[in-house]
């Protein structure tokens, strides 16, 4: 167990995330950032399964509660999963976790589902600073907080279409 | 034969390596430190650093100690899994150990290509050596599934490419199928008029080849068809090919063209522009691509003839054809063929160059690509050889400008190879039919291969004059009365170093190699990759050029990425003693990560059942359970993470190993 | 339709007819146009190149002004000059792209209690016509087909480059279509996106006149009898310089200058005073009777 | 030979689980007649002296029910656990927290808030909130403090076994007591009950379809209930796959969908997250917003898939609360 | 222009060397760190911005040469060249390069870098436009660009002011000129706030 991982203390807080990549498209994704030599957050560890759908919400969970702050889950774009459709059960139960997670308290930009081709080193880059960058602004993940004050189930707003697309401002 | 075993008796006695990979890791991680800290974790004996891991020594090295130390579980951080582990299980494997039993922890790609801080390179190298060390703690002892290979192979796509690998692996005695999209194969080296750089007429060299393969004995060529589907696995795929309907039958055709001349289709403006000739000429409904067409027999277009778009037509080819050849009834027919390999051959487009409008391209009649030139100086093309306008006079002074899409972010970032010799090739051709003055207008000249720096010296030695820079616009806004009437070239000559206009009759646009318009679709349908320009991506650019993601397709030409004849060719046969090793060797190793089902633990829920995208999951109705079929399983674990019962396991995946990765990528401060 | 309008200085100064024939266009049209109130200089060109952030702290203010305005409804930014479309396009976009400018604006904003979270579209105004309007709805309005013109559609920099999403930027179309659309004949030439010259015409004149001249040599040579800008600054180079270009190249230049908006205002109906055509040094009016 | 002791406590709970012991009606008497009941508040009138002045491990067996949430309940637990060789959680309350631990969404100022002066039937305008200590005439008197969260019985002291249910099903005490007798026991720390899933025996079985079966989530007033097939597949959220079996399915019977009281199988971590993956994946939906729309129909999916066991959950245990020793 | 027969007399015979410690070698990696300027390091020199440039044709250096001595270091020679302040901002070189380097702003900013270090061409308007611009600015909110005019050319060319009273009388007299300022229709004192923020960062590429 990772009790004894001391905490990052408040200021040099370095955020530690867990990414789940599917091995075809996102891990595929990862190994060409490597070989493009694109520099990026040291703070994610990549964690490889076949296939997005062989991503459970228990291993989102488990880590949260092993101390990540946050939680990537990546897979192939729709339509390019390597076994057909394992991309769209991901996104459904994802989108069902997160409803949760939102209940418990657990911010919406600490568990993120991002659609990644082989072929897009650079989303992994991005994505990968992003989230870092997202989560370095919230701080640690402070599961210990709850109870926390009701949080309205807020609706999910990761949607196919929009992944990716990264909002203005 | 799959064990399920749980961990075995024996307590894990773990090996880790910590490759240097010269000093692609080790520039960047401490991989002492990192060895030191792996030898304190639980359940590791022996733990060292070392050069190059996959080397000989390297692997040597880690049989030594497998024997000597007894070790039973091996760890090596060093590059991705997918490059390596394969090297590295076959070590264990040959040192008595289950390969099964190895772990690879990424350190390069992951870590020290990508990672600026060492101190945090190091820090995130740990972590995943913990990981891969725990996860190894419970691997288990599985047996590679052996799965006999079907001998015949699919060539998709008919240029030089699809030709040469079709034609190598038929001499190997090996059944090919050849599908080709287009009714006449041959790709873009048909369409060339002389090739560079000993400028061999390229029908010369590629019509004997197209006739061998369609009278050898062991090929099954299939043009103006396409691949509809494509399922199963290395050594065992399903193949449905849609043979599109030619409304001519091919047995009875003997391309005599008597209904070409019969087709009611008189008129020019009713006809359309002839793909072959780039649209320099126009065909009738009914026609052969080109004389060599292979198979010589005519092709009727069905968005063309009035036939088969109206109903209504005098039908006077059907009258015309002697062998009763015509048959309007034809439709699509789907064959569905067994495959040990495919060897994907689907070649490039040209880049549409009215994507730069400011060259003109599309607005200024004299303005041509220079595959449109290929065929303008062809014996055999729309003007028989004579390089004349489109306002029937021969230029005087012709520019032909390099990069037309290529090296230019906005469009295509890559050098698109071929182009500069392509230029060259037309600079001369031009200028040896028309005696023009010819103007070059280069960035960088890239003349790399065997013989063609000295094909570039040719070209300078017969005067085209070459201006370096990149062409800004191609106009006709005159300054000058000399400039009337001619289109102006605006560029910075930048070896001089001043702004020059230069007026010209006819412009060639070296057009760069694109991938073709349907890569995305063939990535989706063939399951496999692209790279970030969007051409099929090879294994590994250097030690893997013409394999795939895919175990099983190989890749062979210009889908891979811009190349010329000569290298499309040694590729092309690369690809075919590739697929040539596997489909020979009989059967395949397929990796045993399937699910399996807890007989016990089963509720018989039926969440699983419809999950699996393979149909591998059925319900026993006797016991009320699910049961895996793992011959059908692919093993993506879509059933195992959603089983509410935790019933359903993955081999390789299974949920104890991932916590145990999770857990100890986690614990690393 | 109802959109956020954003004059910029020099369609109070040397552009009034600009503002003019715009306005009481888009109002025959039944476009509702609402100026931004307290907006200030966008701090284009000149600006940019002796402080650009400040230049883009200045256009960002007119953005968040707008942006409070829509108070959370989407709000569209029209800004008929091209520099000034240029110069809110770009710190909309920088700001966007670039940490250091958007922390930098963002905090100046702030400290004048005022924020830009990237919510106001900033339009050209032929992009609203083209686009917005139609031309449909034009052809139904025009009831005073100008026949007699030959227009060198002349659309400057800045309208269509670098960042504009509405038109090509080599070879812009949307002015010509709306010339088209009110009866009169759009002539082709290549130099409808050349620059004028810019400020150049007064700080450099030799240049800058000569830039000029290329542009009216070549509409005469095209055929044009009028020329037609969508900017105030291509306007005044054009036309208030044409006696210097005609003395330097010893040539009797006589072509009449106009707003794009002053043309569709006369095919509308509307007199030519509401037009501000009084406001020309070249009268209209005179070179279409030679036309 | 001296009956073995046995003890009956309540801690956090509503009464149910005393309840599901005078269910056992006429079997009552033969337990009755092999144990002997030392402690058991709710029957007889011992108190907790007696207990304090028996000696440690004296009694066989103690049964506990209920959550954990004050000071006294806490005393008490502890205080049993010394005194019992064997102690058993008993009902989905004291097992992972059940109905009571779902109080800990909020903090223990919105619930006394709620309670004593937002709530419509309050009528409180002094604004009296209850003291650990109050100076009545009598003298000062002292009440048990509410700790700040609801935990299970084993995140108090050590549990070796589990009885689930809400209320437990006779059957289990039963099996549990006989096992007690005959010396018979699982390993500690076991659920005593099936593990195997309820859909294993549902009756219903046979009629849920294996496919992508949900397009909607509905509630059970939304709908005739059709009293043969799965409810599942019927748009009820249907908790069957992911709850150990051993109810009965008393509630399928009783035309109403599982809730979830017995809690995962063994080798299941997270109940709730186990039936999240499930339901998510047998949505049939591929769409963003359909998606979205079809989620709607679970308004509180922490209240749905984690009723009894909030405690008990993985990301609650993150709160710093003991994991408990138990299976799961 | 005839050509004329060189003669010995009239042939200008230079010695030219660039030596090393007169360069400022770092120069185009300070450039980058500017926003826009960020891709300068890429440049192929293919020579496209300047063929597209509609006045490289009065630049001593070309766009292309600027940027390849901006990165090679020859910072002085880049500052105090005519060229940049010739740009007129046309954008054409931007949206042509193959390389999508933003030349227009790299050629702002080193006319920003120019005035900075005091090395603008004398008597060349530009800076001084863009004071007058500014203070306008700072009055009212807006720019009034007959005044503006009217003072820098007094400031700087006054001879040519006299020249240009025609014209500006001309625009007066149409309603095109006014010496009155348009103000904004509040207060300048936010405007003043947010420019004195910006002032105050520590953005680095405000001269200041
Ligand atoms: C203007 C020009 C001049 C050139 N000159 C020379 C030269 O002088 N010397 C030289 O060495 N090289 C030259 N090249 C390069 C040369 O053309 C290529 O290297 C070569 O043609 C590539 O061959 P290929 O078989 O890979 O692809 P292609 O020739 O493109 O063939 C691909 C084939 O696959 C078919 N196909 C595509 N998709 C499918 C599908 N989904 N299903 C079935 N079939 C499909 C296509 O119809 C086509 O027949 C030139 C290139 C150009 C553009
Ligand atoms: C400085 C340099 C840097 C390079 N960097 C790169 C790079 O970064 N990436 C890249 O892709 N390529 C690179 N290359 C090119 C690369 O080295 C070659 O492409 C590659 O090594 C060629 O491999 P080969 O097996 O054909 O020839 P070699 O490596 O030359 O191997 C030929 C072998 O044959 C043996 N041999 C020769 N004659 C006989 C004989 N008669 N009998 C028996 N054995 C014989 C030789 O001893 C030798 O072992 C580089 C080359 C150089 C010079
Ligand atoms: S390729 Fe992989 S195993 Fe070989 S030396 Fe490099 S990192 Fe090590
Ligand atoms: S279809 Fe008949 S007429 Fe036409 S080419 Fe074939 S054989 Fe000849
Ligand atoms: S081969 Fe030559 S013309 Fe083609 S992209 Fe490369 S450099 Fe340009
Ligand atoms: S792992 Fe995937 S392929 Fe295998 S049975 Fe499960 S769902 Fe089917
Ligand atoms: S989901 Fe699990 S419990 Fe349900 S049928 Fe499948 S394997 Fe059995
Ligand atoms: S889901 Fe519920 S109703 Fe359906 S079979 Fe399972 S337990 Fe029975
Ligand atoms: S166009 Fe771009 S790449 Fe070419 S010389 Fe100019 S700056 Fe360099
Ligand atoms: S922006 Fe400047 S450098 Fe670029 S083309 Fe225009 S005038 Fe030339």
């Amino acid at each position: 167990m990772s009790k004894d991982t001391p905490l990052p203390s408040a200021e040099g807080f370095e955020p530690r995330i867990v990414a789940f990549f599917c091995n075809w498209c996102t891990y595929t994704a990862s190994d060409l950032a490597g070989t493009s030599r694109m520099q990026y957050a040291p703070n994610t560890r990549v964690i490889r399964v076949m296939c997005s759908g062989r991503i459970d919400p228990r291993f989102v969970l488990q880590t949260l509660r092993e101390g990540a702050d946050g939680v990537l889950l990546g897979g192939c774009r729709p339509g390019d999963c390597h076994y057909q459709s394992g991309n769209y059960k991901c996104l459904r139960r994802f989108k069902l976790l997160k409803r949760y997670l939102a209940q418990m308290g657990v911010e919406n930009e600490r568990v993120r589902l991002e659609w990644i081709a082989a072929s897009e080193g650079d989303r992994v880059q991005k994505v990968t600073n992003e989230m870092v960058e997202q989560i370095r602004k919230l701080g640690h993940c402070r599961l210990e907080q709850i109870p926390r004050p009701e949080t309205e189930p807020a609706a999910e707003t990761h949607d196919l279409e929009q992944v990716g697309a990264g909002g203005m401002i | 034969m799959i064990m399920h075993r749980k961990s075995p008796e024996d307590q894990p006695r773990i090996g880790v390596y910590v490759c240097h990979c010269g000093v692609n890791i080790a520039a960047k991680v401490d991989v002492e430190h990192v060895r030191d800290f792996a030898a304190s974790l639980p359940g590791v004996v022996v733990s060292r650093d070392y050069k190059f891991a996959c080397s000989d020594p390297g692997q040597e090295l880690i049989q030594k100690d497998i024997r000597e130390h007894d070790l039973n579980r091996i760890v090596v951080a060093s590059c991705s899994p997918q490059l390596h582990e394969r090297t590295f299980r076959r070590t264990c494997a040959d040192a008595g150990l289950s390969p099964f039993f190895f772990q690879m922890a990424n350190i390069r790609e992951h870590v020290s290509w990508v990672t600026v801080d060492p101190g945090a390179a190091t820090t995130k190298a740990r972590a995943l050596v913990a990981a891969a060390v725990r996860r190894v703690a419970r691997a288990e002892a599985l047996a590679l599934r052996q799965v006999p290979v079907r001998p015949e192979v699919l060539v998709v796509g008919g240029g030089i490419a699809g030709i040469h690998s079709a034609l190598t692996l038929a001499n190997a005695g090996k059944k090919v199928f050849l599908v080709e999209r287009e009714p006449t194969i041959g790709g873009h080296m048909a369409q060339l008029d002389k090739t560079f750089p000993t400028m061999d007429c390229s029908a010369c060299i590629l019509t004997p080849k197209m006739s061998d393969v369609k009278n050898h004995p062991n090929i099954t060529m299939w043009t103006y068809s396409e691949v509809d589907e494509v399922s199963g696995f290395t050594g065992n795929f399903k193949v449905k090919v849609r043979r599109k309907a030619r409304y001519i039958k091919e047995e009875l055709c003997v391309g005599c063209g008597d209904c070409v001349d019969a087709c009611v289709m008189k008129k020019e403006k009713v006809q359309v522009p002839d793909e072959f000739n780039v649209g320099l000429s126009k065909r009738k409904a009914v026609y052969m691509p080109f004389p060599q067409a292979t198979p010589a027999c005519m092709v009727i277009d069905p968005k063309q003839c009035l036939q088969l778009m109206k109903g209504k037509c005098a039908q006077t080819c059907v009258d015309a054809c002697e062998r009763a050849a015509v048959d309007f009834d034809q439709t699509d027919e789907i064959v569905e063929i067994d495959v040990g390999a495919i060897v994907m051959a689907t070649g490039f487009r040209p880049f549409d160059a009215k994507r730069i409008p400011e060259y003109g391209y599309g607005r200024f009649d004299h303005v041509y690509t220079t595959l449109e030139v290929e065929r303008l100086v062809n014996a055999s093309g729309p003007t028989g050889g004579e390089v004349v306008l489109r306002d029937g006079t021969v230029p005087k002074t012709v520019g032909v400008i390099h990069c037309v899409g290529s090296r230019d972010r906005r469009h295509n970032a890559y050098c698109s190879k071929v182009c500069c010799m392509a230029a060259l090739k037309m600079a001369h051709l031009v200028k040896e039919r028309t005696g023009a003055e010819v103007f070059d207008f280069y960035v960088d000249m890239r003349t790399p291969s065997k013989g063609y720096e000295e094909f570039y010296d040719q070209v300078l030695s017969e005067g085209v004059q070459f201006i370096r820079g990149r062409v800004a616009e191609v106009t006709d806004w005159a300054m000058t009365p000399e400039e009337e009437g001619k289109l102006v070239i605006r560029v910075e000559d930048t070896l001089i170093g001043v702004a020059r206009r230069v007026p010209v009759d006819m412009v060639i646009l070296a057009v760069g190699l694109e991938p073709q318009v349907d890569t995305a679709e063939m990535q989706r349908r063939f399951n496999i990759s692209c790279s970030q320009e969007g051409f099929f991506l090879e294994r590994h650019p250097k030690l893997a050029p013409v394999s795939t993601f895919t175990d099983g397709i190989f890749l062979a030409g210009a889908c891979q990425g811009p190349k010329d004849i000569p290298e499309v060719v040694a590729q092309a046969g690369a690809a075919a003693a590739e697929a040539l090793a596997l489909v020979d060797r009989g059967h395949v190793d397929i990796e045993p990560n399937t699910a399996w089902i807890e007989e016990e633990a089963c509720s018989g829920c039926k969440t699983c059942i419809p999950l699996c995208p393979f149909n591998a999951i059925t319900r026993d109705e006797e016991k009320a359970i699910a049961v895996v079929n793992d011959a059908m399983c692919k093993g993506c674990g879509t059933c195992v993470a959603a089983c509410p019962s935790g019933a359903a396991q993955q081999n390789m995946f299974t949920d104890e190993q991932i916590y145990e990765e999770i857990e100890g990528v986690l614990a690393y401060v | 339709m109802k959109y956020l309008y954003y004059p910029g200085c020099s369609l109070k100064g040397s552009g009034r007819s600009y503002e003019e024939s715009l306005l009481a266009s888009f109002k025959k049209l039944g476009v509702e146009m609402h100026e931004l109130p307290d907006w200030n200089c966008c701090g284009a060109t000149a600006y940019m190149a002796v402080d650009e952030m400040k230049a883009f702290a200045l256009a960002a203010r007119n953005l968040a002004l707008a942006e409070r305005y829509g108070d959370g409804e989407p709000v569209t930014l029209v800004a008929p000059c091209n520099a000034c479309y240029l110069a809110l396009m770009k710190v909309q976009k920088y700001m966007a792209e670039y940490d250091e400018v958007g922390r930098t604006i963002s905090d100046a904003l702030a400290s004048a209690d005022l924020s830009y979270r990237g919510g106001v579209r900033v339009r050209q105004s032929l992009d609203v016509l083209l686009n917005d309007v139609g031309l449909d709805l034009l052809a139904e309005k025009i009831n005073h087909p100008l026949g007699q013109w030959k227009v060198a559609c002349y659309y400057g920099c800045q309208a269509v480059r670098p960042f504009a999403p509405f038109d090509d930027e080599y070879n812009p179309m949307s002015m010509d279509h709306l010339m088209r659309s009110i009866g009169a004949e759009p002539v082709d030439w290549p130099l409808k996106a050349r620059c004028c010259g810019g400020t150049l015409t007064g700080t450099i004149p030799t240049v800058g006149l000569r830039l000029s001249y290329i542009i009216l040599r070549e509409a005469i040579d095209r055929g044009a009898n009028v020329v037609a800008t969508a900017c105030p600054l291509c306007q005044f180079n054009l036309e208030c310089y044409q006696s210097q270009m005609g003395r330097e190249y010893g040539e009797d230049l006589d072509m009449p200058i106009v707003y794009y908006s002053q043309l569709l205002g006369q095919a509308l109906g509307i007199d030519d005073r509401s037009l501000g055509l009084q406001r020309h040094f070249v009268p209209l009016t005179a070179a279409a009777a030679v036309g | 030979m001296s009956k073995p002791k046995a003890g009956f406590y309540w801690c956090a709970s509503c009464g149910g689980c005393e309840e599901s012991v005078v269910d056992l009606a006429e079997d009552i008497l033969g337990v009755v007649e092999a144990i002997d009941f030392v402690f058991f508040p709710v029957a007889m009138d011992f108190k907790r002296e007696d207990v304090e002045a028996m000696e440690d491990g004296e009694m066989t067996v103690c049964f506990i029910n209920g959550a954990i949430r004050s000071s006294e309940q806490r005393e008490m637990a502890e205080l049993l656990r010394r005194k019992s060789q064997v102690l058993i959680a008993y009902g989905s309350c004291s097992y992972q927290g059940g109905i009571p631990g779902l109080a800990n969404l909020c903090s223990r100022e919105e619930i006394f808030k709620f309670v004593y002066h937002d709530s419509p039937s309050t009528d409180n305008p002094q604004g009296t909130r209850p003291q650990v200590r109050f100076d009545a005439p009598e003298g000062e008197l002292e009440l048990p403090s509410l700790d700040k969260e609801v935990k299970s019985l084993d995140q108090v002291v050590e549990v070796d076994y589990y009885i689930p249910g809400c209320a437990p099903p006779t059957a289990l005490l039963k099996a549990a007591v006989e096992a007690l007798l005959s010396g018979d026991m699982p390993p500690k720390g076991s659920v005593i009950a099936p593990d195997t899933a309820l859909c294993d025996d549902c009756p219903r079985i046979d009629t849920k379809p294996a496919e992508p079966l949900i397009t909607e989530f509905k509630r059970p007033w939304q709908i005739q209930i059709d009293h043969e097939k799965c409810l599942l597949a019927q748009g009820l959220l249907c908790l069957g796959p992911a709850t150990r079996g051993g109810c009965d399915h008393a509630c399928i019977d009783g035309n109403m969908p599982c809730s979830g009281c017995m809690g995962p199988v063994s080798r299941v971590r997270d109940q709730g997250a186990a039936i999240i993956s499930a339901l998510g994946s047998l949505l049939n939906h591929d769409d963003p917003d359909e998606i979205d729309k079809a989620l709607d129909g679970i308004p509180d999916p922490a209240g749905t898939f984690y009723r009894y066991g909030i405690p008990h959950s993985t990301l609650y245990a993150r709160c710093g609360i003991t994991a408990g020793n138990g299976e799961s | 222009m005839a050509q004329r027969t060189p003669r010995m007399s009239n042939l200008h015979i230079t010695r030219r060397i660039k030596y090393q410690n007169e360069l400022d070698l770092g120069f185009g990696k300070v450039m980058t760190s500017i926003p826009g300027a960020e891709d300068l390091l890429r440049c192929i020199q293919c020579g496209t911005c300047s063929s597209t440039c509609p006045l490289s044709i009065y630049m001593d250096h070309t766009p292309r040469k600027i940027i390849a001595m901006t990165r090679a270091g020859f910072k002085d020679e880049v500052l105090s060249s005519a060229t940049i302040w010739l740009c007129a901002s046309c954008y054409s070189c931007t949206v042509d390069c193959p390389k999508k380097i933003k030349i227009t702003d790299v050629m702002y900013a080193l006319k920003r870098k120019a005035i900075e270090e005091k090395v603008w061409p004398r008597g060349l308007p530009i800076p001084v436009l863009a004071k007058e611009f500014f203070a306008s600015v700072l009055r009212t909110g807006r720019a009034n660009e007959g005044r503006t005019v009217a003072k820098v050319w007094l400031k700087t060319r006054p001879l040519k002011l006299l020249a240009n009273m025609g014209l500006g009388l001309r625009l007066m007299a149409r309603g095109r000129m006014s010496m009155k300022s348009e103000r904004m229709t509040g207060s300048v004192d936010q405007l003043r706030k947010i420019l004195d923020s910006v002032h105050n960062s520590d953005t680095g590429h405000s001269p200041g």
